[in-house]
């Protein structure tokens, strides 16, 4: 019997196609895995299944009946739970108040009543949290158990899991797939959307693939393999491969010792950092996501001051300069969430000139010609499609990474910082980036790439760093590293 | 006991009622993510609207709750403007101040003219209950309404509290996207608190036509509404700390005019922007840990 | 039968200009019940509203008169808000700046015009800095809320400036709380003859075109403007968000002030107590109704100032209560809101 | 210039278009323009809209008004506006707190009688000045107050103490004193025109430090006393309705003598700027002691009979109540 079939599913944003007729089918009591690139409407789909979207047109059956879903709450009526990529808890309440939130019939709340109903159900599905304690305590992995637990709670008999392990530590992914396949024993039935191959290989029994919006194919897991599917995904062969010649690295340039930092929610995001990098190399920065990378990056670019520790570029203390500082000291910064780095209400031409201002004024008054003439040269230089007065806002993601490149890269900065400078671009896009960063190391540059993508990271850099729980775990020449280090490194063993 | 402190507890009590209502109403709006500057306004037109239906039908109690629909009216045109269209939270509640004041003025020239006295009501008598007891006897020769507010303030920590509304309420003020996940209609949620603010603001300001004064004049708000305002941050959002807010309000404004009379030269000015001033200390104090909802000022939108 | 759907999506461009006309005409249909219940006619009302006080020299030049502080506290709005500084405080900061005007302009007041005035007005600009100076440390040293607290320093000065006029300024020869008169090389002169139009307006229109060339043309600006887009795309881009937000509250209050210094120095010459008289919140509407852009600012401004002076005209000629001109006002400003939205939505036909 | 009229058809109260021609007659009906700063409903302004309406109801004038003017700059626009278009005869207003801008534009309209109510003088050819005078009846109603007394306390709840409150308050106190040396007279001030309820908790504290007679400069005093059964005085116009049991009299502000005197003055084209205050006063019926509304059979035969005797002397001319327009301290 099929536990979901969605058909004919279109919805579009503004002038993105999201999904374009897509059909997807969900047996009962299977783990069905989703996949797709970055932006190919996998979220989009389970976004619509779960109702927090509205498909422009198509049809959505439920065990075989035709449904109507018009917000989460017809969902969750009709036995659907999703675990969201970004988590949905309020960090404000305890973990029962959030398993019970929007989930009740009674009219009062006895704390303890609550608190003893979730623990029950926690050892009855076997997912363990601890009812009595506030979300804002808890780590990812609890978050994602607590997440789990909500939606089984609520009587799910499908489980969506929008990219469930990308927080995860392997030992974590490990307890997670032991759990889902019990679930699936007792009859809940799983969508389970992953980037990652070798996980869909694991513990799924079919594979849908989407692509720009579109179905691509289903295809049973044992008549499959990992190359045919990363074809279906990209619709090419292609993987960047870079040639990795043993070359000689420059004098060291940039030294980053014993830093520690508090970040929002844990007193020491980062604890005693230490590294160096010389001209020409690339460090790369691995790990889980939530490990302390977001704050790593923020100090490095001067946003979140350090509690402790140096930061030395060519032996000048930096940790301590404003952005605009780090600019004028020869730092190039690539922001983690591009939307959030740059400025979408302003022009191509403004957020290029914006972190070099004292460059384009004149008699303080802001030199609108060289901003321009500026603009289109570097716009030129990095392909952008755009035009300099368009609004940053309406440009595609790619285009805007490369504005964030492009003002990046133009003063041909010593040090380049890149944190997940391809999170969410295309194929097209993505080689054109990690080409560019390859040409800053070149160039004689000094590249730290910090990126949760342990392919890219393997792919470009020269030496491998890996961050567990705001510490580095070691740092492995590539030469000597294999994925199964690194991945041990990443969660933390050894 | 002293007179004198008699009399001061009574009065505190007295000038506290409106602002209890009133605050609690601020904080329903704000814990579920919605600064409400239609408070003074909504304060207005309550006295306005419980008034009128009071004079017009001879009835307290029917006026008692036509203001309370009035308020929820204005809790629905704020969540009109700043839930629905998500028009900017500042601007649609001074707005709507603006509006509500003018158009209470407008509606009682159209319905009472030009009188020379102020028309009036026979408003609420006082309800004296250990009026046999020298201390307590005067203390506790308050309207219903004073016994309500009181009342009042154990019931809205229940309903935050230990309610599943309240639960609903607390989580859409902290993260509306969790909310709305959980299978809450966010909107509905909102509104529904912006509407039981609503109802307690005209409340709090009906009290002072219908039972403190039994007529309505054009200053009768005079600026208890930004009061309010400060007396929800003083209060961290809690309902308790918000009664010993209004209760230092009520209490200093009452403490100026006996002091006044023992004859010591006071700049009176200085008791009156207190609770301005204190709240700003507060706030300096409790600094970025004063616990605002996460939400409060964020529109929220699905797509 | 034909099918609709709205959808998130740019509305053309052609709908801009539409917004506030098609605002300005569901405004008067919506309180034309009200004046309909007034038992007068809603189109001589409007006529009166809209067309009378322009029909005069005398009356246009008082619409100019009345919008005079209301650009000026329309552009400390807009400074403020432009940079994501949520300045509630214009009221309070418009008292500071007339505090300051009535103190120099006694004080040096029979001094040369050529010193008085420019002292009046630097002493304006700084009080109406000083009196957004708590707010705006509170704001970027320990991210206190500013709507709030900008709020609550109007409500304090009220009770200062009550203080000052019962007490230590209270002008003996006066039966009225307010201050003695300021020195008559103080007093802004006349544009026009016969009429009470001041320097003030054309103080508030050059500060028009500086805060313009500020926002649009300068380094500062485009920080503004940029932390007020997105605090964290600005201070990425090595921007100091902070300071930025620092300045534009400081300006944003001496602007204010300014338009303190306008009140006292062109129409009052003394202090009294209602000297903002809600000028500083019909900034934030009328800056909201511009647009945040100045030149937007400064027109609705003159429509705000031609709407107050028609109301009373209203009031006058038919015997409506004069209430009637706030309920307009404040109507205009919640449809114009709502309509604004619309901008962020297309109609498509299926 | 001149006033254009509305497309549609006109308002009924426009005056003929002829007044731009010159009027050689005299006018039947004098045009009145009334000009307050407050709403009509704060009892100052009241008392002069209500004249107004009165001679309006008469036949005796044309009567329009805008109130609620405020002291922000709008009096003088108003006054121009209403100068240039409507041509009235007469205006009549409150100065108070527009004082200046009103005389301004007086002087640049000789041909327009103003009457406002003012704390300064007559001023050019064309500005008279009135104002309420009724430090008389309020004298009257302190000698009540001194009597009806039990406490030895007794309350006043003004509103600002400008000088026409003050001379109210002190003429208040001076009858008591008169008639209770002992008294001792708590004196509140709001600061506000319009607080109501802050009137009323006033007046409370003073009903806490032992008062048992109050007076009621503004509203919200008199709803305090009916709360808690005591004697009160009302200001202004009789307010024996908001209380009748309670408010045993009021000091009463009649502007008819005054309206009436510009009238005729208007009329007959004798119109020269002057002290109106008489007309405010006892003697030709501009303030009065309101009546006790069945209220006597609560007062001492022998008070009753001072009261009266006092009023006579005053309307004789016989007796002065003095003029004391000081700020009176918290308690006396
Ligand atoms: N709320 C939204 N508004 C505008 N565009 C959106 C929105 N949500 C998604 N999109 C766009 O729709 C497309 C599909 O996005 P979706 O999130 O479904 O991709 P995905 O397959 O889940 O990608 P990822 O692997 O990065 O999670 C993208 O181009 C994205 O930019
Ligand atoms: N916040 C937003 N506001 C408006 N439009 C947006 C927003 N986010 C995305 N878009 C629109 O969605 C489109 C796709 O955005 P997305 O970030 O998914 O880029 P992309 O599909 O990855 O781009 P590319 O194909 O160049 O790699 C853009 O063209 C943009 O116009
Ligand atoms: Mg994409
Ligand atoms: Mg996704």
């Amino acid at each position: 019997m099929l536990a979901v079939e969605m058909k004919g599913i279109s919805k579009h944003f503004g002038l993105v196609q999201a999904n374009q007729d897509v059909h997807f089918c969900l047996e009962s009591g299977e783990i069905h895995a989703l996949l797709g690139e970055n932006g190919a409407g996998k979220t989009t789909l389970m976004r619509i299944l779960y109702g927090l979207y509205r498909a422009d047109e198509g049809e959505i059956f439920i065990n075989g009946n035709k449904m109507e879903i018009h917000s989460p709450k017809d969902a969750i009526a009709a036995g659907v739970g999703m675990v969201t990529q970004h988590f949905t808890l309020v960090p404000t309440l305890t973990v029962a108040e959030n398993i019970v939130l929007g989930y009740t019939n009674s009219l009062t709340l006895s704390q303890k009543l609550i608190e003893q109903k979730v623990q029950a159900a926690s050892e009855r599905f076997g997912v363990s949290v601890n009812s009595s304690a506030l979300v804002k305590h808890l780590s990812l992995g609890e978050r994602q158990r607590v997440e789990i637990l909500k939606a089984l709670y609520r009587n799910a008999k499908i489980l969506i899991m929008d990219e469930p392990t990308a927080v995860l530590v392997p030992q974590e992914v490990d307890i997670l797939f032991e759990s889902l396949l019990r679930l699936v024993k007792n009859g809940l039935s799983v969508i389970f959307i992953s980037h990652k191959l070798n996980e869909v290989m694991t513990v799924c029994d079919r594979v849908t693939v989407l692509r720009d919006g579109k179905t691509v194919g289903t295809v049973n897991k044992n008549e499959t393999s990992r190359e045919k599917l990363a074809k279906m995904m990209v619709g090419r062969e292609t993987f960047l491969d870079t040639q990795r010649s043993s070359r000689k690295t420059g004098e060291s340039v940039y030294e980053v010792k014993d830093l520690t930092a508090s970040g929002q929610q844990v007193v020491k995001a980062l604890d005693n950092i230490s590294f160096t990098i010389n001209a020409n190399e690339i460090l790369g920065i691995a790990g889980v996501s939530g490990n302390g990378q977001s704050e790593l990056t923020k100090v490095l670019t001067g946003i979140l001051k350090p509690t402790h520790g140096s930061i030395k570029l060519e032996g000048q203390e930096i940790s301590r300069l404003s952005p605009g500082d780090l600019t004028e000291a020869g730092l190039g910064r690539t922001p983690e969430d591009r939307h959030e780095g740059t400025i979408g209400d302003l022009t191509v031409a403004e957020n290029l000139a914006l972190e070099d201002l004292n460059n384009y004024t004149k008699n303080n008054i802001l030199d609108q010609k060289k901003i321009h003439e500026d603009a289109l040269k570097k716009i030129d230089e990095f392909q952008i499609k755009a035009s300099p007065n368009d609004r940053l806002r309406t440009l595609s993601g790619g285009n805007m990474q490369k504005v964030v490149f492009a003002r990046a890269l133009s003063r041909r900065p010593k040090v380049v910082i890149a944190s997940q400078p391809t999170r969410g671009l295309d194929v097209g896009a993505t080689e054109y980036v990690r080409k560019r960063l390859l040409e800053e190391r070149d160039r004689g540059a000094a590249v730290i790439l910090i990126s949760e993508d342990l392919d890219e990271i393997m792919a470009l850099s020269d030496r491998i760093a890996v961050l567990y729980e705001g510490c580095i775990k070691g740092i492995v020449p590539t030469s000597e590293a294999t994925a199964e280090k690194i991945g041990l490194l990443m969660a933390g063993v050894c | 006991m002293d007179e004198f402190i008699v009399g001061l507890i009574a009065a505190t009590l007295r000038v506290a009622t409106p602002l209890i209502f009133a605050t609690l109403g601020e904080l329903f709006c704000e814990r579920a993510g919605v600064l409400n500057l239609g408070i003074e306004g909504t304060m207005f037109l309550g006295a306005f609207v419980g008034f009128t239906a009071a004079s017009m039908t001879g009835s307290l109690w029917i006026g008692l709750l036509a203001a309370a629909i009035s308020g929820i009216l204005s809790g629905l045109l704020m969540s009109l403007l700043s839930v629905r269209l998500g028009v900017n939270q500042h601007v649609s509640g001074l707005g709507i101040t603006l509006l509500l004041i003018s158009l209470s003025l407008f509606s009682y020239r159209i319905i009472f003219g030009e009188s020379k006295i102020p028309p009036s009501i026979n408003s609420f008598d006082l309800l004296k209950i250990f009026s046999d007891n020298p201390v307590l006897g005067p203390i506790f020769s308050q309207y219903l309404l004073t016994y309500i507010a009181i009342a009042i303030i154990p019931v809205v920590w229940y309903i935050l509290f230990r309610t599943t509304f309240g639960l609903n309420i607390r989580a859409v003020g902290e993260n509306p996207e969790a909310t709305d996940a959980a299978g809450i209609n966010v909107y509905k949620l909102r509104t529904s608190a912006l509407m039981i603010g609503g109802a307690l603001m005209a409340i709090g300001g009906s009290f002072i036509t219908l039972a403190q004064l039994g007529s309505f004049t054009f200053g009768i708000i005079a600026g208890r509404g930004w009061v309010c305002i400060s007396l929800v941050i003083f209060g961290n959002w809690h309902p308790i700390k918000v009664l010993l807010g209004a209760l230092l309000f009520g209490g200093v404004s009452a403490l100026q005019l006996r002091l006044q009379l023992k004859g010591l030269k006071l700049p009176y000015e200085i008791f009156l922007a207190l609770p301005y001033i204190v709240t700003i200390i507060a706030l300096t104090i409790a600094g970025r840990n004063a616990s605002y909802p996460a939400a409060l000022l964020k529109p929220y939108k699905r797509e | 039968m034909f099918k609709f759907r709205i959808e998130r999506a740019p509305a053309p461009m052609w709908t801009k200009p539409l917004i506030p006309i098609v605002a300005i005409l569901v405004t008067f249909l919506i309180t034309s019940i009200l004046i309909i219940l007034a038992k007068a006619n809603p189109l001589q009302a409007y006529y009166h509203f809209l067309i009378t006080p322009l029909s005069s020299t005398f009356s246009a030049l008082e619409v100019l008169v009345k919008a005079t502080p209301l650009i000026l506290t329309g552009i400390a709005v807009t400074f403020a808000f432009t940079s994501g500084y949520f300045n509630i405080g214009a009221e309070g900061q418009l008292a500071a700046g007339a505090i300051a005007a009535t103190w120099v302009g006694i004080t040096f007041g029979n001094l040369s015009p050529i010193i008085a005035i420019p002292l009046m007005i630097i002493g304006g600009f700084v009080a109406g800095m000083a009196w957004a100076l708590i707010p705006a440390i509170l704001k970027v040293k320990l991210k206190v809320d500013e709507v709030v607290t900008t709020l609550l320093m109007n409500s304090i000065i009220v009770y200062f400036i009550s203080w000052l006029l019962n007490g230590p300024w209270r002008d003996p020869i006066s039966n009225w709380p307010q201050s003695p008169d300021i020195g008559s090389s103080a007093i802004f002169f006349r544009l026009i003859p016969k009429s009470r139009l001041h320097i003030g307006f054309i103080i508030a229109l050059i500060v028009v075109v500086i805060v313009y060339f500020l926002i649009k043309k300068t380094p500062l600006g485009l920080r503004m403007r940029a932390s007020g887009a997105s605090k964290t795309g600005a201070e990425f881009a090595g921007i100091n968000v902070s300071k930025t937000i620092f300045i534009a509250a400081l300006v944003s209050g001496g602007i204010a002030g300014l338009a303190g210094v306008s009140e006292v120095a062109g129409i009052h010459y003394h202090l009294i107590d209602s000297i903002s008289n809600e000028l500083g919140y019909t900034g934030i509407i009328v800056a909201t109704l511009g647009g945040l852009h100045p030149i937007g600012v400064a027109i609705s401004a003159l429509f705000i100032g031609l709407i107050d002076t028609g109301s009373q005209t209203v009031s006058r000629m038919l015997g409506v209560p004069v209430y009637l001109g706030n309920v307009v006002q404040s109507a205009l400003l919640l449809v114009t809101l709502g309509m604004l939205l619309f901008q962020n939505y297309r109609i498509k036909r299926l | 210039q001149k006033a254009v009229p509305a497309p549609t058809e006109a308002p009924k109260t426009e005056a003929p278009v002829a007044t731009e021609a010159p009027v050689v007659e005299m006018p039947k009906v004098v045009k009145v323009f009334g000009a307050f700063a407050t709403a009509i409903e704060e009892p100052w302004d009241g008392v002069i809209h209500h004249a107004l309406k009165e001679a309006e109801a008469n036949g005796q004038i044309e009567y329009s008004y805008t109130d609620d003017i405020g002291y922000a700059g709008d009096m003088e626009r108003i006054l121009r506006e209403v100068a240039e278009q409507q041509k009235p005869d007469l205006i009549i207003g409150d100065a108070f707190g527009n004082e200046e801008a009103v005389r301004r534009v007086a002087s640049d309209y000789p041909e327009i009688a103003f009457a406002f109510g003012s704390g300064f003088g007559p001023s050019g050819d064309n500005f008279s000045v009135f104002d309420n005078w009724i430090h008389e009846p309020a004298y009257l109603c302190g000698l009540l107050a001194g009597g009806l007394s039990k406490t030895g306390i007794i309350g006043v709840v003004g509103g600002v103490p400008v000088p026409e409150v003050n001379r109210i308050t002190n003429a208040f106190i001076q009858g008591v004193k008169e008639t209770n040396p002992e008294a001792k007279v708590l004196v509140s001030f709001i600061n506000s025109w319009f607080d109501p309820a802050a009137a009323k908790e006033a007046a409370i504290a003073q009903i806490g430090a032992g008062a048992d007679v109050l007076f009621a400069e503004r509203f919200g005093v008199i709803e305090a006393a009916a709360e808690k059964g005591l004697f009160a005085f009302g200001n202004m116009s009789d307010q024996n309705e908001l209380a009748p049991d309670f408010v045993v009299s009021s000091a009463v502000w009649n502007m008819t003598p005054t309206v009436q005197y510009l009238i005729e003055q208007v009329k007959g084209g004798t119109y020269t700027s002057q002290d109106l205050k008489d007309f405010s006063m006892v003697g030709k019926g501009g303030a009065s002691l309101a009546p006790f509304h069945g209220l006597e059979s609560k007062i001492p035969a022998d008070l009753l009979a001072l009261v009266k005797t006092k009023e006579e002397a005053i309307k004789a001319g016989l007796f002065r109540v003095d003029i004391d327009e000081a700020q009176p301290g918290a308690v006396n």
